[in-house]
């Protein structure tokens, strides 16, 4: 008899509205809410968010496959959740600062990071990829939730020194039970900080169901703290995009925080290293697959009567000159050496880790000329 | 009398104790229908239910201070926390509330809590997945520290921490959690949990824990070939620390080599080299040699054989408190 | 040009109704919703909550002029709060098992725990002065927050053993910040635990205005969690009475846990520590002044018609009782001896503590018998 | 040259760096209108105003949390955690974040974070306000740890605190806060915080640091008159572990007693004795001898003289070091 339902909460459920801009056939439903945020997304854009999305794709089902074969040391796929990363880093602003998990790949990708950098981490040559002033990303975060904290207080800089950019944060539904990302809504509200938190409600921690999680709306509990707060059909690419705009113009307009709930589903393994048969339904699978993202915006774009196959062979060579490229990148890439122990641990001389990475590598030149071990 | 896995001997273990004591709940994030990411409670939600085998919501403060309010109920809760790195949101409730509360409420209130926590590195995991935390633990009174390193102490210690009153730091040593033995289940031995002497010898005295004695084991093994007789305590408590049975060892040694993956400083080591030095001062032949990891953060995982105490670093701590090598730096750690 | 305002939120805004039962002049209004919970609170027993309540304002009176005079180390004042404690505990099944902060004295003392109990912590002989398995009351909590989840522990061991009981968490308005209060409301709320937590907004935490914690009401806040919310007048006995049965019986019913924000007010310092003149202005005092919670009482039992002044020299006689006994028997509270350093650190033995202790006392023998330093 | 409390020089120092570098912002619990509950803040939020001395909301993960957002966006933020026992709520940020982002991002994040932490016991205070955790960040690689000891360091290191580009955990010895010397402001010397020998002699060496550092001039006195010759060191940066000089000075003397109020099980002074043993071996005339509070929850205020260790107990381990007494354990620590 157990006593927490694992059955998913209608996701029409709450007292917010689930936004939706295209339906799983494609068909355009009018929204008078979102529709002035899109005005100018043409078949030009959408055709670009279809190619982003297959690219994503690909990149995914590659590292899984570098995975399988010990190239990466793990993987977490984002298979299912293009729309959800792609539409909503889409609608950002190059300067504003994005604080992402371990799975927003998307994000990092479409923000100008190499993939063969994102995967440098997960093969585990490197504890990260990019620099995050460069594309104004930061590092991937693997303790959940911390990453909230850290968007509330960049966004709490950004009011400091008056800039005009917006932090974002990024989180699945498993991270809202964490202290940290309701201390992050805290300071949020308090400050009236310029940040955006992002939840992907991927409908799973591990083997969790977000029943466990949550028994309102995601979106409602951050209501409660004062947030300004959207629900999205996270794979409607469309919608996400529309909702972000309609967040981020709320928040650099200076009326507070805000927060989306961006209704997804994680349809690969939570990592390479999970069996999610032991935990969910073929049947779940199923319905889920039925509301796939790219397949809604292939249709769409079908319904617009745009030259499908054209864009999809376009997304298509793209996808695999970046696979192509990965893998080499990948399989060719260098074990880091013992100096790199030791670097970057301070940013200020220290004595001890100095004469420690010294003696040790005196200690391995014994063994390379036989001399001692 | 089986052959089976740590995983699999952790698992009888909680069935034993969950048969034996109703009072014993265990939770955890996934620890129910998935049975754990490493399957530690594998098929325990199915014969226990959901009220005793509980997957809690992604929040280790909340577990650990939820566990807390189990205990003043009666409970003696099992908390597992899925990686070391993870356990530290949880910081607060453990060393202000689990390890004070029986002191605080002048022993009327009792803490018999059990934190697993699969601790270590070695396994080519992300960050924060490979952390060697125990001695924040070791340092916080109220709190008990274990770490078997055996197929058999798996069960048998993780018995004897459930079945203790006190707050229990269980740490397991994940990257043996795939190695089998001949183990001896049902019995849970009364008393305080010892050090033990895995292997006798004269020449220098190896103290180890958890994933490393597997290592200490293969340097006893290697030395001899050397000629040279290491004998190797297994520590297995942390805190309490058995110091007689390693005082006992090393006045009869007269050197010692100390090792664990945490990094040096403040670390375990340093309390045993400290006790050692007390308890053996006239007895001493050298200074108590540490092989430990760096004081870094925990390296990606293509570096951690870099970072880890191996078999060479173990030999080379020997050769060092031997004075057959240069300096103890050599080591690769102090 | 602060980035905070710190005005008061207005009392009266938000999603939730403010309950009140007796206006600031004593005159009963009319409750559908409440009055059903309050038919068997006849003049004696509103006779007792005001003796309950002077009596209680003394003790606080007489710590705070045992601490001034040296007998304790620290106090923390419940003044002004007399109603919100009072018509809480009253409520609670006596097998109920409360966790409470540092400023609930009074629940503790209405729960049987003596006054010099209490104080004894304050004077700082003893880290706890009552057994919580005799009072259901466990120690109090000077982390702030840390309380909250031990009462949605407790709850959830209620759900899992089969009894009736209910757990209550009490904490402060500044404590709603903190993960851990936030995380008790997520556990609560999966499990749906039998579990009330009691939110005294005594509008400060120390010197921050509850403003700078939270922008919405903060019953509005345990809303999002899923939590069954209520709002009421802390300083009115009658209200916070009604209120906090009509909680316990949502609770008792299994309908799952609850939320009680009393809005009250603090009228002393913090602690005895502390010099509230330099964060609040005289004029917040004198408004909450007119607010009293033990003359709104007063006032209504005029208005009943009862005699009132036997009410009041019959509280005032328990009140000098008490004073009295706890004065002498503070003032002649042994110091501890050096060996309850050691006990109870551990329930089981402990070789190297007990070696500690061992060596110290033969130690401290030396002074006494002046053998050796 | 003026006259100065530590509280007013730990207030002139803030007021200093802000006027520095406007990329400093003080963070933290009542900091602002009031001036923190010490008042060390006292009087910055008038001058600076509210973007710049931040009173916070109640909650300590969320202040070292947003302090890592700040210091991503340039900025260089001071955080007061009111009270020590209050330090362990933001222990997951501490060690997980702010020690580690410097080392995870490979030097293109700084994180030149200053938290601020009363700590200690002596003032007569409840639970959770007279903590030592020092050895908890002093294990954790990636964070420096310093611990002033007198009203001219408090200032000074302070500074250097904050123009350090790695994060500083700063204990201030609250019982010392209402202690004034003459004290010298405006320079912040480059380099690393060195340990002073702040009193020569030739017998034993003392070590200590924060409080305890005037209790050990005290014993110096005391044990003049005995004719004894101690050498005082207060160590000021406890991480890094000035070694060089405490490695000096027992070569010189030969004995060394270590003083601090935490436990002493994996505490600071086991540290210190294992890398003296490691420099000193063959100096050593005797094992390094630790003076400490002892292996327990911080007890009631009533019984904190017992617990801290004062004068005789300092002076009782010199007298073991020295040989004149019995047993290290009747120090009342190991
Ligand atoms: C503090 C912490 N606890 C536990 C984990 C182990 N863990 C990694 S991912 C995960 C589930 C996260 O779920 P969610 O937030 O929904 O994100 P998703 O994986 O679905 O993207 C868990 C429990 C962790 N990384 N950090
Ligand atoms: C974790 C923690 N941080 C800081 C403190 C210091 N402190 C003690 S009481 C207090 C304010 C609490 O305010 P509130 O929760 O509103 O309760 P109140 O004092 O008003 O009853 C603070 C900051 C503490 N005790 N615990
Ligand atoms: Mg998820
Ligand atoms: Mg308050």
């Amino acid at each position: 008899m157990p006593i927490v339902s694992t059955q998913r909460m209608d996701l029409e459920a709450g007292s917010l509205p689930t936004h939706r801009l295209l339906t799983v056939n494609g068909e355009r439903e009018p929204s008078e809410e979102l529709d002035p945020y899109i005005t100018d997304v043409d078949e030009a854009k959408l055709a670009d968010f279809l190619r982003d999305m297959m690219v994503l794709r690909r990149m995914d089902t590659e590292a899984t496959a570098l995975q399988r074969q010990g190239e990466l040391g793990l993987w977490a796929p984002l298979l299912g959740q293009e729309a959800a990363q792609i539409g909503s880093v889409r609608a950002t602003r190059e300067d504003d600062f994005i604080f992402p998990s371990y799975r927003e790949h998307g994000v990092a990708w479409a923000r100008g990071v190499k993939a063969e950098d994102l995967l440098s981490v997960w093969r585990g040559v490197t504890p990260s990829g990019w620099d995050p002033n460069e594309v104004n990303i930061a590092c991937q975060q693997i303790v959940i939730g911390s990453q909230a904290l850290h968007a509330a207080g960049y966004a709490m800089g950004i009011k400091f020194d008056g800039g005009t950019q917006i932090s974002l944060g990024y989180f699945g539904d498993g991270a809202t039970s964490q202290g940290d990302v309701n201390e992050a809504m805290v300071f949020a509200a308090s400050y009236q900080a310029p940040v955006l938190f992002f939840c992907q409600n991927n409908q799973w921690a591990i083997s969790e169901p977000v029943s466990l999680q949550a028994r309102t709306q995601l979106a409602d509990r951050a209501a409660g703290f004062g947030l300004k707060a959207w629900r999205v059909d996270g794979n409607d690419v469309l919608a996400v995009h529309a909702v972000t705009r309609a967040a981020l113009e709320h928040v650099r307009a200076g009326q507070g925080p805000a927060f989306v709930e961006a209704v997804t589903y994680r349809m690969g393994p939570h990592t390479t290293a999970d069996d999610p048969t032991r935990y969910r339904s073929e049947q779940e699978l199923e319905s889920w697959r039925a509301k796939d993202p790219i397949d809604r915006l292939t249709k769409h774009l079908e319904s617009l009567g745009a030259d499908v196959q054209k864009y999809l062979s376009r997304g298509e060579t793209a996808a695999d000159e970046l696979a192509a490229a990965l893998r080499q990148a990948i399989t060719t890439m260098p074990d880091p050496q013992p100096t790199a122990l030791f670097a970057h641990v301070y940013a200020e001389p220290h004595e001890a880790l100095a004469q420690a990475e010294h003696d040790y590598l005196q200690y391995l030149e014994g063994f390379d000329t036989g001399e001692s071990k | 009398m089986s052959r089976t896995t740590m995983i699999k001997a952790l698992n009888t273990a909680l069935r034993d104790a969950m048969v034996h004591d109703e009072k014993v709940v265990l939770l955890g994030e996934d620890i129910g229908t998935l049975g754990g990411v490493f399957r530690v409670t594998s098929e325990l939600k199915k014969e226990f239910g959901a009220q005793r085998v509980v997957d809690t919501p992604l929040a280790e403060s909340g577990i650990v201070g939820t566990a807390v309010g189990l205990a003043y109920r009666g409970f003696r809760p099992v908390v597992e926390i899925q990686f070391d790195g993870f356990t530290y949101p949880a910081f607060d409730q453990l060393v202000s509330q689990v390890a004070k509360l029986h002191y605080r409420s002048r022993g009327r209130v009792k803490m018999p809590i059990t934190v697993r926590i699969p601790y270590g590195g070695g396994i080519g995991s992300p960050e924060h997945h490979s952390e060697s935390p125990e001695a924040y633990f070791a340092h916080t009174a109220g709190l008990r520290v274990f770490a078997p390193s055996s197929v058999q102490d798996s069960y048998t210690m993780l018995r004897q921490a459930i079945a203790c009153d006190d707050p229990v730091i269980f740490f397991e040593p994940k990257r043996r959690y795939h190695e089998s033995a001949e183990i001896t289940t049902g019995q849970v031995p009364e008393g305080v949990v010892k050090a033990q002497v895995i292997r006798s010898g004269d020449d220098v005295t190896v103290i180890g824990y958890g994933p490393t004695v597997y290592t200490l084991n293969e340097a006893a093994l290697a030395a001899e070939d050397e000629g040279i007789s290491l004998e190797i305590i297994d520590l297995r408590s942390l805190d309490p620390l058995d110091i007689e049975t390693l005082a006992d060892s090393v006045k009869h040694t007269g050197k010692v080599v100390i090792v664990h993956e945490a990094g040096p400083t403040a670390g375990l080591g340093a309390e045993i080299a400290t006790q050692i030095t007390e308890h053996c001062f006239d007895y001493l032949e050298h200074a108590p040699v540490r092989v430990t990891g760096f004081d870094i953060p925990y390296p990606p995982s293509r570096l951690e054989k870099f970072h880890l105490p191996d078999l060479d670093r173990i030999l080379t701590g020997v050769d060092v408190v031997l004075r057959r090598s240069e300096s103890a730096h050599q080591v690769g750690a102090r």
